[in-house]
C-alpha cells in the first residue's frame, strides 16, 4: 500500500502541494438593517508563502472568520484582490474549510457529510467510502458512520466538519477554531494529527485560534487582527516539535507569548473601539 | 383513537340522517347498500378506474412540471421575482374560465381531463417549493459552495432536501386540489368517471349512491395523503 | 296576503332569450305589483341548486324541470306541487357542422348529450327517431352542462348537439354551423313541457294568495305578450342592452304560439310528459307518480276562474 | 422586468387572439372596450364589491379558524395524528358536494356563499400550519423551555415566527383557492359579483366580457398575494 | 440604588441564593436509529452543595452536556432521580443554562433574544430594558442590541447566550462551554465577571469545560467523567483569588493539573471504550 500509490493517490498528491495566499487592500463591509454597513475587513494586505501554516488571532468580533470566507472565495471583497496561487480563490475540496459553526447536513449521516466533500470528483463508491471510513478514523469517529449529526455531542460534531475539511486533501486549510469544541486531551491529539499532517502533504494553512498557546505551537507566523485590519505579523522561530515543556521555557517562546498576550489585551481593554473599553483593569493582575 | 373517531363520525351521521327532512341525507345503512350494489354491478369499479386515471395521470403530470418550476423560481431569485405575480394570478383565475379554451385546444378527452386537473394539482406545488427553496439554509449553501459543488448538486444535496417539509404539504394540498378538479374535469369536458356518477346521482337525487361516490373520493384523498405521510416519514428519518 | 317578499327562484341569470323571460318582465313592467304580490327574484344557476334552495325555504317558488321536480318527490321531497308553467316547452334545436347535411349524416359522427339518460339525450333521441334517424348510431359524447355543449360544437369537437334556441343566438360566430333540426320540428317531435313553477306544500298551504296572484301576473303577461308581441320585445331590449333587436323580433315572431297564456297546465300534456319520462332510462328504478301527487291545479283554476281562459294556443284540460 | 413581460403577454394575447377561430379568445383591444363599458355601466363596480365582500369575508373565517387548527393539530402530536386523516379525507371531497347541504343549511345567501370560500380557503392553511409547526427547532424549543417558557409563550415566540414562511404559503395558496371558490359560491348559491357575470357572459359567449371579469379576478389575486409579500417582507426582515 | 433596593430586586435577590443538586442513580440513554441505544449518562450519583462552583470535564461524547439537560429538567433521566433544592428541577430563569451551541432565536435582535428569558415574569417594559442593556454591557455587546444573530460573530453570539443565562439571576447556573468560542483575552474578562457574580449572588455552579486550567481557576470542585458515569470529584482547595502566577506554582496546582491530565489522557487514549484507543502515544511527550 504505501510502495505503490495507486494513480488517483498520486494525482492527489500532485494537488496538495500548498499554495500561497496574497490579500491586496481587501475590504469587506456587510450592510446591517436601515442601510447602515458594518466593516468587518479593513485594508488587509497580506501575503501568505505557499506550505506556510500560519495563526491568525484576535478580539471576538475582529473580521476573523470574514477573512477566512473572503479567503475561500465564498464572499467577494468590497475593494482589493485576493489570489490563491495566481488565480483568484475558487471554492472547492482543493481548499479546506474548517467553518466556525460547523454546518453539517442534519439529512445526512456522518459518513455521508465527510463524503459530501468528494462527490463531485469521480470517484468510485468504494474507494469514497474507503476514504470516508480512513478519515472517520482519524478524528476517532469510526464507531459513529451511521448516525446523524443531531445524535452526536459537540466535540464529534467538530470533528466530523474537520473530516470533511481534510478529506479532499487540501492544498489550502482554512480552520475557523477547528478544536474549539474537543476537550484539551484529544484537542492535543488533533493538533499532532494536523502537524502530522502539515508535514506529510504541505498545505498552506491559515489557522483562527483564541489560544495564544495553540498559535505558537503550530504556526510559522502568527498575524493579530483588531477591527478588522492586521494590527501585527510575527515570525516564530522556535524549533519542532515544539510540544515539549523544554520548548516551552525558551526565552524566545515566553518573549511571545508575553508579547501577544498584552497585544490582544490591549486590544480588548484599552482599544477605545473595544467593545471592553473602560472595563475596570485589576492592573495588579498578573499573567503566568 | 383514529378508529374511535370515525365510530364517533358514523353515529352523527347516523342522527343527522334521521333528523335532516327530506331525505338530504341517506341513512349510513341505506349507503352501505348502495356501495354493495354499485360494486357488484360494475360501475364503481369502471368510474373508480377512469377517474384514477386522470387523477393519477394529472397530478403526475403536475408534480413533474411544478417541481422544476418551483425549484428554478426559488433558485433564481430575479427569475423568481418576475413571474411570481403571474403564477399568482393564473393562480387566481377559476378554473372554469379556461374550460372552452382547453376544450378549443385539446378537445374533450383524457388529454383535456389530464390537464384540468394538472392546473389544479400544479398551483400549490409551485408555491410550496418555491416558499421551500428559498428558505434553504444559507450556512450550508455556503458550505456546499466551499466543498466545490457544482450549483445542480448543491440543489440535491443541499436545498431540494431542506425543502422536503414544504414539498410535502404542497403535495398533499396538490393531491386534494387534483382531486377536485378531476371531478371538475369529469363534469365539463366529456363526462365520466366518479365525477359524472356524482352528476347522475346527484341530479337523480339519489342520495344514497351520491353518498358513496362522495365517500369514494374521500377514501382515495386518504388513501394518497397516506401514501405522502409514508414518503415522509421516510424522507425525514433522520430527525427521529 | 303576507307581507314577506314571495321569493321566486329561476334558473337564469338574466331574462332568456325564450317565453320564460315573462317571469323576469312580469317584475320589470311591474306585474306582480299590480297582483299586490311582492315578488323577489333569486337566480341560481341550476336546477339541483334551485331545489335545494326550495326544500331549504330559501324561497317560495321555483321554475324547474319537470324531470327533476319527478325525482326530487321520488326521493323524499313529497310536498312539491307543480301550479303553473310559464315556459311549458323550452324552444330546443338540434345544431350540426355543415358537414351534416341530413340527420341520416349523423350515423357514426359525434353527437353531443349532457349524459346518459338526461333529458335532453332522451328528447334528442326521440326527435331523431321521429325522423327516422337512430341516435345510437351516432358517437354519443356527454358534456355536461349545454354551455359546454355549445363550446364544443364550436370548437369543432363535435358534430352536432342539442340546445336552446337562446344558446345557438347567442353563439358569436356560427359560419360552419347550421340548424339541423328546428325547434318547430323539434317541438311537433317531442310535444313534452319541460319546465314547471313548482312550490312546496307548506305554501300552498300558507300563502295560497300569493301563489295565485303570482300565476295571474303570469297569465297576463303572457296574454299580453301573445297579443302584442312588440312588447316583448321592448322589455327584453330594456332588460339587455346588447341585445340585437333583429334578433328579438325574429325570435317573437317564432315564439307565437309559445305563450302560456292560460298557465301551461295541460293534465294531457303533463301526463304525457310524465309518461314519456318514466319510459326514460334515468326514471329505469323510480315508481311512476299519478299525477295528483306532483301538480296542483287549484292555484292555476283560481286564476284562471278571475281572468277567464282563453281560446287557442295554450289548452286547460284538466 | 415584470413589464417585460407584461407586454410580451399582451403581444401573445393579441397574435392569440388573431389566430383563434371562431372569437374565442377577444382582442386586447375589444377587451378593454368591454372593460370600459362595464365599468361605466357600473355593473363591475357593484359585482366586484359584492364578490370581494364574499372573498375576504370568507378567507378571512378562513385564516381564523385554520391557524388555531393548524398550531393545534402541530402543538399535541397525538390530536394532529388523529384528526388529519379526517381533514385531508374532508379536502379531498369536491365542494360540489357539499352544495346541497350548504344550501339546506345557510341558504343562498351571504353565509353560504361565505361558507363555500371558507371551505376552499381553509385547508391549504390547515395544512401548511400543521406542517411548519411540526418543523419547529427543536433545539430552540428546549432552549425556550430552559428559559421557562409556557407551552403558550413558546408557541408565541418560537414556533409560530418559525412556521412563518410555512404559513404564508398556506396563506397564499388558500388566497388563491379563496378567489376561485368565492365564483364557484356565487354561481351555486344565489347568482351574484364577478362570479354571476362570469357564468351569464360565458353562457351566451360574450368573450370580451367574459375575458374582463377573468382579468379582474386574476387582478385581485395579484393585490393579494402582493399584499401578502409585503406582510412577507416585514415579517422575515432578520434574515435580510 | 445600592443602599435600598427595590421591591423586585429584593425578591430576585432572595431566589438567587444557590440551592443544591443531586443526582441519584441517573442514567440516560437515546435511540438511534433502528432501535439501538447508545447510553449518554450512566448510574450517576453526585451531590453539589448550594452554592458550590462545580467543573465537569471529560471527554468529548462523554456525557456532559446530557447530564446539563439533565440538570436543567430538559430531559427526564430513564433511571434515578434528580432534585434541585428538594425538587424535581423545573426549568425556568431561576435555573440559567448556557447551551454548548448558544441557541439563540433567529428572528430576535440581540436585545430580544437576552430579554426572553425575563418575558415570562411581568416587569414593566421600561425594567426590562434596563436590565437587558445592563446585561449587554457586561458581555461588552452593549453597541449591538439591534443586530440579529446572523450578523453577529461565533464570540459575539456566544455572549449573548451568556447574557441570555445570566439576566434572570438564576440561583443554579448550568454552562456548557460558554466560553468556548471567546480569544482568550475576553476568555479571561468573563471568567473574572462570572466569579464576581458568584461571590455577588451565590448561585451554585455546574460549569462544563474542556480546559484543565479553567477549571482550577474557577472551581470548588472538578468531577471527571468518562463513558457517560462520574470517574473522580476532585476537591480544589486553593486559595482564592487563582489568577496569578504564584497561585498557579503553588505545587498542589500543579499537582491536581498533572493528575487531571494524566486522567483523562488515558482516558483518551487508554480506555479501550475510546475512540481513540490503540492510538500511537508518544510517550516520550512531556507536558509543561
Ligand atoms: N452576515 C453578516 N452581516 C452583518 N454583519 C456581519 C456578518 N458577518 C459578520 N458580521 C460582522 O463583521 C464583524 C466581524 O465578524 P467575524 O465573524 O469575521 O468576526 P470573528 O473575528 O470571526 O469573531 P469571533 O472570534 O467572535 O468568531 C463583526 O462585527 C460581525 O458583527
Ligand atoms: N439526541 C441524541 N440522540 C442520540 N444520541 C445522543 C443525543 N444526544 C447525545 N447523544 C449521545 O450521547 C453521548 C453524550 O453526548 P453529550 O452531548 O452529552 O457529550 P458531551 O460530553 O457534551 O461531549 P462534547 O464535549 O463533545 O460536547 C454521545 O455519544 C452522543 O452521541
Ligand atoms: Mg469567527
Ligand atoms: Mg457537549
Amino acid at each position: 500500500m504505501s510502495h505503490s500509490p495507486s494513480v488517483p493517490d498520486a494525482i492527489h498528491r500532485s494537488t496538495s502541494r500548498g499554495r500561497g495566499i496574497r490579500f491586496s487592500g481587501v475590504s469587506k463591509a456587510f450592510t446591517v438593517g436601515n442601510g447602515a454597513r458594518t466593516s468587518a475587513v479593513r485594508e488587509v494586505d497580506l501575503e501568505i508563502a505557499e506550505r506556510q501554516f500560519v495563526a491568525l488571532i484576535g478580539p471576538s468580533g475582529c473580521g476573523k472568520s470574514t477573512l477566512l470566507r473572503l479567503a475561500d472565495g465564498l464572499l467577494e471583497p468590497d475593494t482589493g484582490r485576493i489570489e490563491i496561487g495566481d488565480a483568484p480563490p475558487r471554492p472547492g475540496p482543493a481548499i479546506g474549510m474548517v467553518f466556525q459553526n460547523f454546518r453539517l447536513i442534519p439529512w445526512r449521516s456522518v459518513a455521508g457529510n465527510v463524503g459530501f466533500a468528494l462527490e463531485g470528483q469521480s470517484l468510485d463508491r468504494t474507494e469514497l467510502n474507503h476514504r470516508v471510513q480512513a478519515q472517520l478514523e482519524q478524528v476517532g469517529l469510526a464507531g459513529w458512520a451511521g448516525h446523524y449529526p443531531a445524535q452526536l455531542s459537540g466535540g464529534m460534531r467538530q470533528r466530523v466538519a474537520l473530516a470533511r475539511a481534510l478529506i479532499g486533501r487540501p492544498s489550502v486549510l482554512l480552520m475557523d477554531e477547528p478544536f474549539a469544541s474537543l476537550d484539551a486531551q484529544t484537542r492535543e491529539l488533533m493538533q499532532d494529527d494536523l502537524l502530522a499532517l502539515w508535514e506529510r502533504q504541505h498545505p498552506t494553512v491559515l489557522f483562527v485560534t483564541h489560544s495564544v498557546d495553540e498559535a505558537l505551537l503550530l504556526a510559522d507566523r502568527v498575524i493579530v487582527m483588531g477591527g478588522g485590519a492586521v494590527l501585527e505579523d510575527l515570525r516564530v522561530d522556535l524549533p519542532r516539535p515544539r510540544r515539549s515543556t523544554d520548548a516551552r521555557r525558551a526565552t524566545e517562546y515566553g518573549r511571545l507569548r508575553e508579547h501577544l498576550w498584552s497585544r490582544i489585551r490591549d486590544l480588548v481593554l484599552a482599544d477605545p473601539t473595544s467593545a471592553f473599553f473602560g472595563r475596570h483593569v485589576q492592573a495588579d493582575r498578573e499573567r503566568g | 383513537m383514529r378508529l374511535g373517531v370515525l365510530a364517533l363520525l358514523m353515529l352523527l351521521w347516523a342522527v343527522a340522517a334521521d333528523n335532516v327532512s327530506r331525505n338530504i341525507i341517506p341513512s349510513p345503512l341505506e349507503t352501505f347498500e348502495a356501495a354493495r350494489r354499485l360494486w357488484a354491478d360494475g360501475r364503481l369499479p369502471t368510474a373508480l378506474g377512469a377517474s384514477l386515471v386522470t387523477y393519477l395521470g394529472g397530478f403526475a403530470l403536475a408534480v413533474a412540471f411544478a417541481l422544476p418550476l418551483g425549484i428554478v423560481m426559488g433558485a433564481f431569485g430575479l427569475l423568481g421575482r418576475t413571474i411570481e405575480i403571474y403564477v399568482y394570478a393564473l393562480a387566481a383565475t377559476p378554473r372554469v374560465a379556461f374550460i372552452p379554451l382547453i376544450i378549443l385546444t385539446l378537445g374533450l378527452g383524457i388529454e383535456a381531463k389530464l390537464f384540468v386537473v394538472f392546473l389544479g394539482a400544479v398551483m400549490p406545488i409551485i408555491i410550496n417549493t418555491y416558499a421551500g427553496v428559498r428558505q434553504a439554509d444559507p450556512d450550508l449553501v455556503e458550505m456546499a459552495r466551499s466543498a466545490g459543488a457544482s450549483r445542480s448538486r448543491i440543489f440535491r444535496a443541499i436545498v431540494l432536501p431542506g425543502a422536503v417539509p414544504y414539498v410535502l404539504a404542497g403535495l398533499r394540498i396538490g393531491a386534494t386540489i387534483g382531486l377536485i378538479n378531476t371531478v371538475v374535469a369529469e363534469l365539463y369536458t366529456a363526462v365520466t368517471g366518479l365525477g359524472g356518477l356524482l352528476a347522475l346521482y346527484g341530479n337523480t337525487f339519489r342520495m344514497a349512491e351520491y353518498f358513496v361516490i362522495v365517500l369514494t373520493l374521500a377514501a382515495i384523498g386518504v388513501v394518497v395523503t397516506e401514501v405522502l405521510r409514508l414518503l415522509e416519514l421516510r424522507l425525514t428519518r433522520w430527525s427521529n | 296576503q303576507s307581507d314577506a317578499p314571495f321569493r321566486l327562484i329561476v334558473t337564469h341569470l338574466e331574462p332568456p332569450l325564450v317565453p320564460n323571460s315573462v317571469m323576469d318582465l312580469a317584475e320589470t313592467l311591474g306585474y306582480f305589483d299590480q297582483e299586490g304580490v311582492n315578488v323577489e327574484l333569486v337566480r341560481v344557476q341550476q336546477t339541483p341548486s334551485a331545489l335545494a334552495a326550495l326544500q331549504a325555504g330559501e324561497g317560495e317558488m321555483a321554475n324547474i324541470g319537470v324531470d327533476a321536480l319527478l325525482q326530487a318527490i321520488a326521493a323524499g321531497a313529497t310536498d312539491l306541487r307543480a301550479v303553473t308553467s310559464p315556459n311549458k316547452a323550452l324552444p330546443f334545436l338540434i345544431a350540426a357542422n355543415d358537414e351534416i347535411l341530413t340527420v341520416g349524416d349523423l350515423a357514426g359522427a359525434s353527437f353531443g348529450v349532457g349524459r346518459i339518460g338526461s333529458l335532453d339525450h332522451s328528447l334528442s333521441s326521440l326527435v331523431l327517431d321521429s325522423m327516422g334517424a337512430d341516435i345510437e348510431q351516432s358517437q354519443i359524447v356527454t358534456l355536461g352542462q349545454p354551455s359546454v355543449r355549445a363550446q364544443a360544437l364550436a370548437a369543432g369537437q363535435i358534430d352536432a348537439t342539442t340546445m336552446s334556441i337562446g344558446t345557438w343566438l347567442s353563439l358569436p360566430d356560427t359560419s360552419g354551423l347550421h340548424v339541423l333540426v328546428d325547434q318547430d320540428a323539434y317541438f311537433a317531435a317531442a310535444p313534452l313541457v319541460n319546465k314547471v313553477n313548482a312550490v312546496p306544500g307548506e305554501v300552498l298551504a300558507e300563502r295560497p294568495d300569493d301563489v295565485a296572484a303570482v300565476i295571474r301576473a303570469l297569465i297576463r303577461i303572457s296574454r299580453d305578450v301573445a297579443a302584442d308581441p312588440q312588447l316583448w320585445v321592448d322589455g327584453m331590449a330594456e332588460a339587455l342592452p346588447d341585445a340585437d333587436t333583429a334578433v328579438l323580433d325574429m325570435l317573437v315572431t317564432s315564439f307565437a304560439t309559445s305563450w302560456s297564456v292560460n298557465g301551461g297546465m295541460s293534465a294531457d300534456e303533463l301526463t304525457y310528459t310524465a309518461d314519456w319520462l318514466y319510459g326514460t332510462e334515468d326514471f329505469s328504478a323510480v315508481p311512476p307518480l299519478a299525477l295528483e301527487d306532483w301538480v296542483s291545479f287549484a292555484a292555476v283554476d283560481a286564476a284562471l276562474a278571475s281572468l277567464g281562459a282563453a281560446a287557442g294556443m295554450d289548452p286547460a284540460d284538466r
